[in-house]
């Protein structure tokens, strides 16, 4: 039993669960309506595609790599390029959310609200603004 | 046996992630954000990645308190 | 000496890079240092950009491999003859955006001019770095460059720009992740990151699975990115509210490159023996023949002149994926002439208007009621760019055009030639109405920033009008030259 | 509406190619094609060739120390970027300590009985200690330039944050924060061209022009890199911490 | 060391002068004197002149003169070809544009027009389309100026900047890009098809290359340009609407060079791109030819309900350049001829009138015929030239317009086709029908209208050219052969299409 769940994790159940996230924070940044939900749900998305990185870097009898002794076997460590890639993707999640976050504090300053259908509606009553010569109707 | 273990955690992931999506109070949102880049720090470590778990560590603290400081100037509650 | 010479692809990308990371300290230092450097560094860029094009042009491809580590291991930069030309063309635009975006800078707050240079900077040095890089992931980095630079430039562009460049920022991250799940496929199935290397792992067979996998997430991945027909969203209020003074480059340039990663990925990585590479072409064909005809149709619905040329973009954008559709290597060659001349007729277009608006403070197209008298050089760019867009020779669209109907006609494709001729009469429709806008309406009299007897504008504006209109007129006669280079690598490529 | 059908969309984009082929390795399989190709040169050359025991350390500063540089450079683009939105903005005072403040009059007991100057005062030193430790063993051990300078960055949080004093530890308020992020990526480029002028190709550590043994070389190239990536990151956090809270402004500094 | 003054060279240079010219006056525009603009024009118009006769010798020598400029896209050059068809046109356009010149700056200075550095700087352009239509070598370059005619006429068109000059300025848009366009499309087809663009005389598609569908299609799609920009029925109306433009720019809409360019387009593409046989056998030919036949006779009841001068004028332009386009698909060498003569008689005759017309708008401020009664009296000079090109426009003896339709009725007759030559001669009695009332209102003896009793006739500038222009359209009815030797062209021309089939 232990074995085949093992098995079946190893083959799909992992990717599955980690595309289960995936999805998960693509749709909440399509769905919520808050736009401080959305910048949550976009690092969720960013956090499953880091651990599917490093999904693809694991090997069952490694340990991390980082080297015990001066000569080293390929085998007996994971492979490090994952990590290597992941730590960039990690600071780049970082300078997205920092902006994004000061994005959604100047939203909020110039429109008083974050919220996505409120602020739809404030935009469309701009454009009519606009189109009518700066006179509200 | 860690990839049960990483399966459980990556469920625990997936459920933070539906109560930040259906929660009502962005700061539990954030709060349990908080929780959701401890439970990732976690998974890394299992996963034999310990570079990218201390960076993780930072980077969540640190994201948090973003996060948090911009809660102090919008609203909390949400539709 | 020589030896900074065999350094030039990296040196190029370097430039930028350092006078942006210098310019606020710089700034500290002296009020307009930091801005001076930044417009000399993106000076020499140009100028070894074309040097690099030169030792292209005649030595055949360069591969330069940063810290000289053997190919799949360290990372590399292949500039081929059409990265080469690419380069001269974005490095050009670059350069000329620079000295524009100095006209609507703050004049009193000299840290948040440098701070603006800075990101202008950064934006070049990402679209320099993704159009040379010869690694995945290294292009990934490059594209999070371009993209964050280009979301605060977009939101400097007022409280409208805010919102856009937000959104923008959603879609755009979803498209980055996208884009490493791609990336992430593919690394699964052939362990390495260097295109060339993967290329040829990924040719040996067996792989078809993995390939259309990854291609299902990287098409919307660069979808989105240039703004391609489904995936536009984000695009017509993001230029629309874009800073004005680098509005050009991120209009012009920035929906470019994206498009050649496309390139580079579907014919250089996958290669035209991928099973499923026809339907692949046969859906991007659908995806660009609506997009064309959907984004002139909007267009001709605005009345803002920079909605016009945001939504003529989704359809631009549409003739260059058209070219990767119909996969010859002579069409191949209209699309990257069409990226050209794109470049520049866009950007020249958005130099223009920032001229207008810089002059009379307006963006209303029917505001420029006969503003030709007093801007006869303007609005003499403004007419050549927009026939250069509906296609009219002998400018640059013309050719591109010309170029991908021979394309499409050597494929028996007729349906394709329709949607040209279609798409550029809807063209035609919006850039005439514009034109007569510019050149027939009787207008109010409009309040002049600038009274100069001698210049209808700035120096600093004239030289990017001019250069733009030389460019669309030179592209367009020495088209041959350029699609000679453009084949010396699309040959080995196309179909 | 719409958007359900794009989430059934997506999901059926994302699930079906998946359930239809087979493409991924299975998780763990130490011979699947990521975990045998690039990976095992890395794992047996990184200690002679970068002479780094810390594998990650090896691939991130040295074998795609290009990627790393560009790393650092969006984290100051970053910080940039957010002090270029926020700039401009009405100026407010510091909140987070002024509301603090309430519960420190009001008597709340954690303020009876921890003095937290005296305890940040301690922390502080700490961590700072840690971060200079994680940045200089980056090859031998965990950690590097980047978690360095994270954790600079959170002292200062820390220093903000929970210590209203007169003078925070480092005063580095406003732009110059901006400035020095810059440098830090700065450095890094700027050691990548050394090897230039040593006539090697652009962050070749082995051409330095210094007369020492290769393998010092490239110790000496990860060091200088990795103090570039800490002192980018830390400004950065710093910059992005100051804008968020301070609501900084440039026009308060014009000269 | 190239020689500059090479004969090859030339018809490069009698292109880009006038486009010198135009740069010049657009840059300079309203920083220079009107007159500075003026001499600009006239000194390109002469230099181009003298350019275009200086070829005239050479090519009646039967010398190939040809010009491979640069490759202007991949596998075609940007070729000149001078061949006595197109330096039929090239002479009329460079010989009108002096004298069209002329009239304008008497015209503009007379009305008071705005807007005249536009106006210059875009005639140039258009001249220098029109030289670059008779000399293009292969069909892109063609095209090119093609377009190039069509967006500069487009300023013309709009010149008043007015409500009514928008409507039909997007009017002549809508007509010539979208068949521009098509245009382009044939364009294609043809070059990947045949894998050249050269004009051979006699044409270069062959029944394989084209299979019988697909021929008639192309043929169309390729013509559709030339008939529209001809004013063939049903593609005419923006021709009509295009009179809102001031008088010299009627001239050169009618006279000159766009319905020209049309009318020569088709001849191209009909003689020298499908050729006779191909043309026949798609039954493209035919088709045109009835089309024509067509447009002959409606728009000539169309003219005589029109009372605005300028418009029966219009759709007298319309029915005659049909003229042209039936005796080139008649698809003999006589008519072949006679249609390119055509070309230049119809120029002569018709750009007269149009000089006459706005000599009278811009002396006396009519426009309808009805209120012209008796204007003979006042202008006697400017009616004696109408006149003259009106029974030219008719098709009498010794005037020019003769010679021309004799040889399209000498083809029709050898090919046989009685109807035809019933419609050209019911046609020539219809124009005496619609024209000669205008002479005859203008004569009119017995009425005494006040309004035309003092003043005296047009200004000098307006009134030498039409004059010249009736002389020469006398001259030419008598020695079709006068001067530049053009009759001998238009043969050659006809003799060197149809030889190879003989």
């Amino acid at each position: 039993m232990m074995t085949l769940i093992n098995t079946f994790l190893a083959d799909k159940g992992i990717y599955m669960l980690t595309l289960l996230l995936l999805s998960l924070g693509v749709a909440g940044v399509i769905v919520c309506n808050n736009y401080m939900k959305k910048l949550i749900c976009m690092n969720v998305m960013q956090v499953a595609v880091i651990f599917f990185f490093l999904c693809l870097g694991q090997k069952s009898p490694g340990t991390i790599p980082v080297a015990m002794d001066t000569v080293v076997k390929a085998s007996d460590y994971i492979n490090p390029l994952p990590h290597g890639l992941m730590l960039t993707a990690i600071v780049v999640s970082l300078g997205t959310t920092g902006v994004g976050l000061s994005l959604l504090l100047r939203i909020r300053e110039k429109y008083g609200t974050i919220e996505e259908d409120d602020m739809l509606r404030r935009e469309e009553l701009m454009t009519r603004v606009e189109k009518n010569g700066g006179k509200r109707d | 046996m860690t990839l049960i273990l990483q399966a459980v955690l990556l469920l625990g992931l997936i459920g933070i992630t539906l109560a930040i999506i259906f929660g009502k109070d962005l700061m539990i949102s954030v709060v349990i954000y908080c929780a959701f880049s401890f439970l990732t720090m976690l998974l890394y470590n299992i996963m034999g990645a310990p570079d990218v778990a201390f960076t993780e560590a930072v980077i969540g603290v640190i994201s948090t308190v973003f996060f948090i400081i911009i809660l102090k100037s919008i609203d909390r509650k949400t539709k | 000496m020589t030896n900074l010479i065999g350094n030039t692809p990296v040196l190029i990308i370097l430039l930028p890079l350092c006078s942006a990371l210098l310019c606020l300290a710089l700034t500290a230092v002296s009020k307009n240092l930091g801005s001076l450097v930044v417009k000399i560094s993106c000076l020499g860029s140009l100028v070894l950009s074309v040097i690099q094009l030169c030792m292209v042009v005649s030595g055949g491809t360069i591969h330069y491999a940063i810290g000289n580590y053997a190919v799949p291991y360290g990372i590399e930069f292949v500039i081929d003859s059409l990265n080469a030309v690419l380069l001269v063309a974005f490095s050009l635009m670059g350069f000329l955006t620079v000295i524009f975006a100095g006209n609507f800078s703050d004049n009193k707050n000299h840290f948040k001019t440098a701070g603006a240079y800075a990101e202008l900077a950064l934006l070049i040095t990402g679209i320099l770095g993704m159009t040379s890089t010869g690694d995945v992931f290294n292009l990934y980095v490059f594209l999070e460059i371009t993209s964050l630079s280009a979301y605060c430039l977009i939101s400097l562009g007022g409280s409208r720009g805010v919102v856009s460049a937000y959104r923008y920022m959603l879609v755009g991250t979803i498209a980055a992740t996208f884009y490493l799940l791609g990336i992430g496929i593919l690394y699964a199935t052939t362990g390495t990151l260097n295109m060339g290397d993967m290329s040829n792992i990924l040719n040996e067979g067996g792989h078809d699975g993995a390939m259309l996998v990854a291609m299902c997430f990287l098409i919307p991945a660069f979808g989105i990115k240039m703004a391609l027909f489904p995936f536009h969203g984000w695009q017509p209020s993001a230029y629309t509210h874009a800073e004005p003074g680098s509005r050009p480059l991120v209009t012009g340039v920035m929906g470019k490159v994206p498009a050649l990663a496309m390139f580079r990925f579907f014919y250089c990585i996958y290669g035209t023996d991928f099973r499923f590479f026809r339907i692949a072409l046969m859906l991007l064909g659908i995806l660009s023949v609506i997009g064309m005809i959907y984004g002139s149709l909007m267009a001709m619905g605005q009345n803002d002149i920079r909605k016009i040329l945001a939504y003529s973009s989704v359809a631009q954008i549409g003739y260059i994926s058209l070219g990767f559709a119909i996969g010859t290597p002579i069409a191949l060659a209209g699309s990257f002439l069409h990226m050209l001349g794109h470049a520049f007729m866009k950007g020249g277009l958005f130099f223009c208007t920032g001229a207008i608006r810089y002059k009379y403070g307006t963006v209303d197209i029917n505001d420029f009621g006969r503003i030709y008298k007093k801007m006869p050089l303007t609005c003499g760019l403004l007419v050549i760019a927009a026939l250069s867009m509906i296609g009219i020779p002998p400018t640059a669209g013309f050719f591109s055009k010309w170029y991908l109907a021979l394309g499409a006609a050597g494929q028996h494709e007729w349906i394709y030639i329709a949607v040209l001729v279609l798409s550029s009469l809807l063209n035609a429709v919006y850039f005439f109405r514009l034109i007569e806008k510019v050149f027939i309406r009787q207008s109010s009299d409009l309040k002049t920033r600038w009274e100069s007897e001698v210049l209808e504008l700035p120096v600093t504006l004239i030289i990017p009008i001019v250069a733009c209109f030389l460019a669309i007129l030179g592209i367009g006669l020495f088209n041959v030259k350029i699609i000679d280079v453009l084949l010396m690598t699309l040959e080995g490529v196309g179909l | 509406m719409r958007k359900t059908i794009t989430i059934i969309l997506l999901i059926t984009a994302v699930f079906v190619p998946f359930i239809a082929f087979n493409v991924l390795p299975v998780i763990g399989d130490p011979s699947s094609a990521p975990n045998t190709h690039v990976s095992d040169h890395y794992i047996e050359h990184a200690i002679d060739e970068c002479n780094s025991p810390n594998m990650v350390t090896a691939v991130i500063v040295d074998y795609r120390a290009f990627d790393t540089m560009f790393e650092t450079t969006v984290m100051f683009l970053a910080g940039l970027s957010v002090i270029m939105i926020l700039a401009n903005r009405p100026k407010k005072k510091i909140f987070a300590p002024s509301s603090l403040k309430r519960f420190r009059e009001s008597g709340h007991p954690i303020y009876k009985t921890v003095n937290k100057d005296v305890m940040i005062s301690i922390i502080e030193p700490v961590i700072l200690i840690y971060a200079i430790y994680v940045l200089f063993h980056g090859e031998v051990s965990l950690g590097g330039g980047f978690q360095a300078g994270a954790l600079i960055g959170m002292t200062y949080l820390l220093d903000v944050m929970v210590v209203k004093r007169e003078k925070p530890i480092f005063n580095l308020p406003k732009k110059r924060a901006a400035a020095i992020a810059g440098i830090g990526p700065f450095i890094y480029a700027l050691t990548g061209f050394i090897s230039i002028i040593g006539g090697g190709l652009y962050l070749e550590y082995n051409k330095f022009p210094f007369p020492i043994h290769q393998a010092e070389l490239h110790s000496i190239g990860i060091t200088a890199v990795e103090i570039g990536v800490t002192i980018g990151v830390a400004g950065t956090i710093i910059t992005i911490l100051n804008a968020l809270m301070e609501r900084i402004s440039f026009d308060d500094d014009i000269n | 060391m190239i020689n500059f003054m090479a004969l090859e060279l030339r018809p490069l240079y009698a292109v880009l002068v006038s486009l010198i010219a135009s740069g010049l006056i657009y840059v300079l525009g309203e920083h220079i004197r009107p007159n500075a603009r003026e001499a600009i024009t006239m000194v390109a118009a002469v230099c181009k002149a003298v350019i275009v006769y200086s070829l005239i010798p050479a090519v009646l020598a039967g010398t190939e003169i040809k010009l491979e400029v640069f490759k202007i896209v991949k596998g075609v050059s940007f070729a000149f070809n001078v061949d006595p068809a197109g330096m039929v046109f090239a002479c009329v356009a460079s010989t009108l544009w002096i004298l069209t010149s002329i009239y304008s700056i008497g015209y503009m200075r007379g009305h008071g027009e705005q807007n005249q550095t536009g106006y210059f700087a875009a005639f140039a352009m258009c001249l220098c389309a029109a030289t670059g239509l008779c000399f293009a070598g292969n069909l892109i370059t063609f095209f090119i100026f093609f377009e190039v005619l069509t967006v500069a006429t487009y300023p013309l068109v709009v010149h008043y900047r007015d409500a009514e000059g928008t409507v039909s300025g997007r009017k002549y848009l809508a007509y010539t890009l979208i068949s521009g366009q098509i245009f382009f499309a044939a364009i294609v087809i043809v070059y990947s098809v045949s894998g050249t663009m050269d004009f051979v005389p006699g044409g270069f598609i062959t029944k394989d290359m084209l299979p019988m569908p697909w021929a008639l299609v192309v043929f169309f799609m390729m013509i559709g340009a030339g008939i529209v920009k001809a004013g063939v029925m049903p593609l005419h109306s923006w021709l009509p609407a295009a009179m809102v433009a001031p008088t010299p720019v009627s001239a050169l809409l009618h006279a000159v060079a766009v319905v020209k360019a049309g009318a020569f387009c088709t001849l191209r593409v009909v003689l020298y791109v499908f050729g006779p046989e191909m043309a026949k056998a798609c039954y493209g030919a035919d088709i045109l030819a009835w089309m024509a036949v067509f447009t002959i006779i409606l728009s000539s009841f169309i003219a005589m309900r029109k009372y605005n001068l300028k418009a029966r004028l219009a759709f007298s332009t319309v029915g005659q350049l049909s003229y042209i386009v039936l005796g080139i698909c008649i698809l003999t060498p006589y008519s072949t001829a006679g249609a390119l003569y055509h070309i230049v008689a119809h120029a002569f005759m018709k750009i007269t009138l149009f000089m006459a017309a706005g000599a009278i708008f811009v002396t006396t401020h009519k426009k309808d015929i009805r209120e012209m009664v008796g204007i003979g009296k006042r202008m006697p000079v400017t009616m004696m030239a109408f006149t003259a090109a009106s029974i030219g426009i008719a098709g009498f003896p010794f005037f020019v317009g003769f010679v021309s339709k004799a040889n399209i009725i000498m083809g029709a007759v050898s090919m046989g086709k009685p109807v035809f030559v019933a419609t050209l001669i019911a046609s020539a009695l219809l124009a005496l029908t619609y024209l000669m009332p205008v002479v005859l209102v203008a004569f009119k003896k017995n009425v005494d209208n006040p309004e035309f009793d003092e003043g005296g006739d047009a200004a000098p500038a307006m009134l030498i050219p039409l004059v010249i222009t009736a002389v020469i359209s006398i001259i030419l009815g008598i020695a079709p052969n006068a001067g530049l030797h053009l009759f001998d062209l238009a043969v050659m021309a006809g003799n060197q299409i149809f030889t190879p089939l003989m």
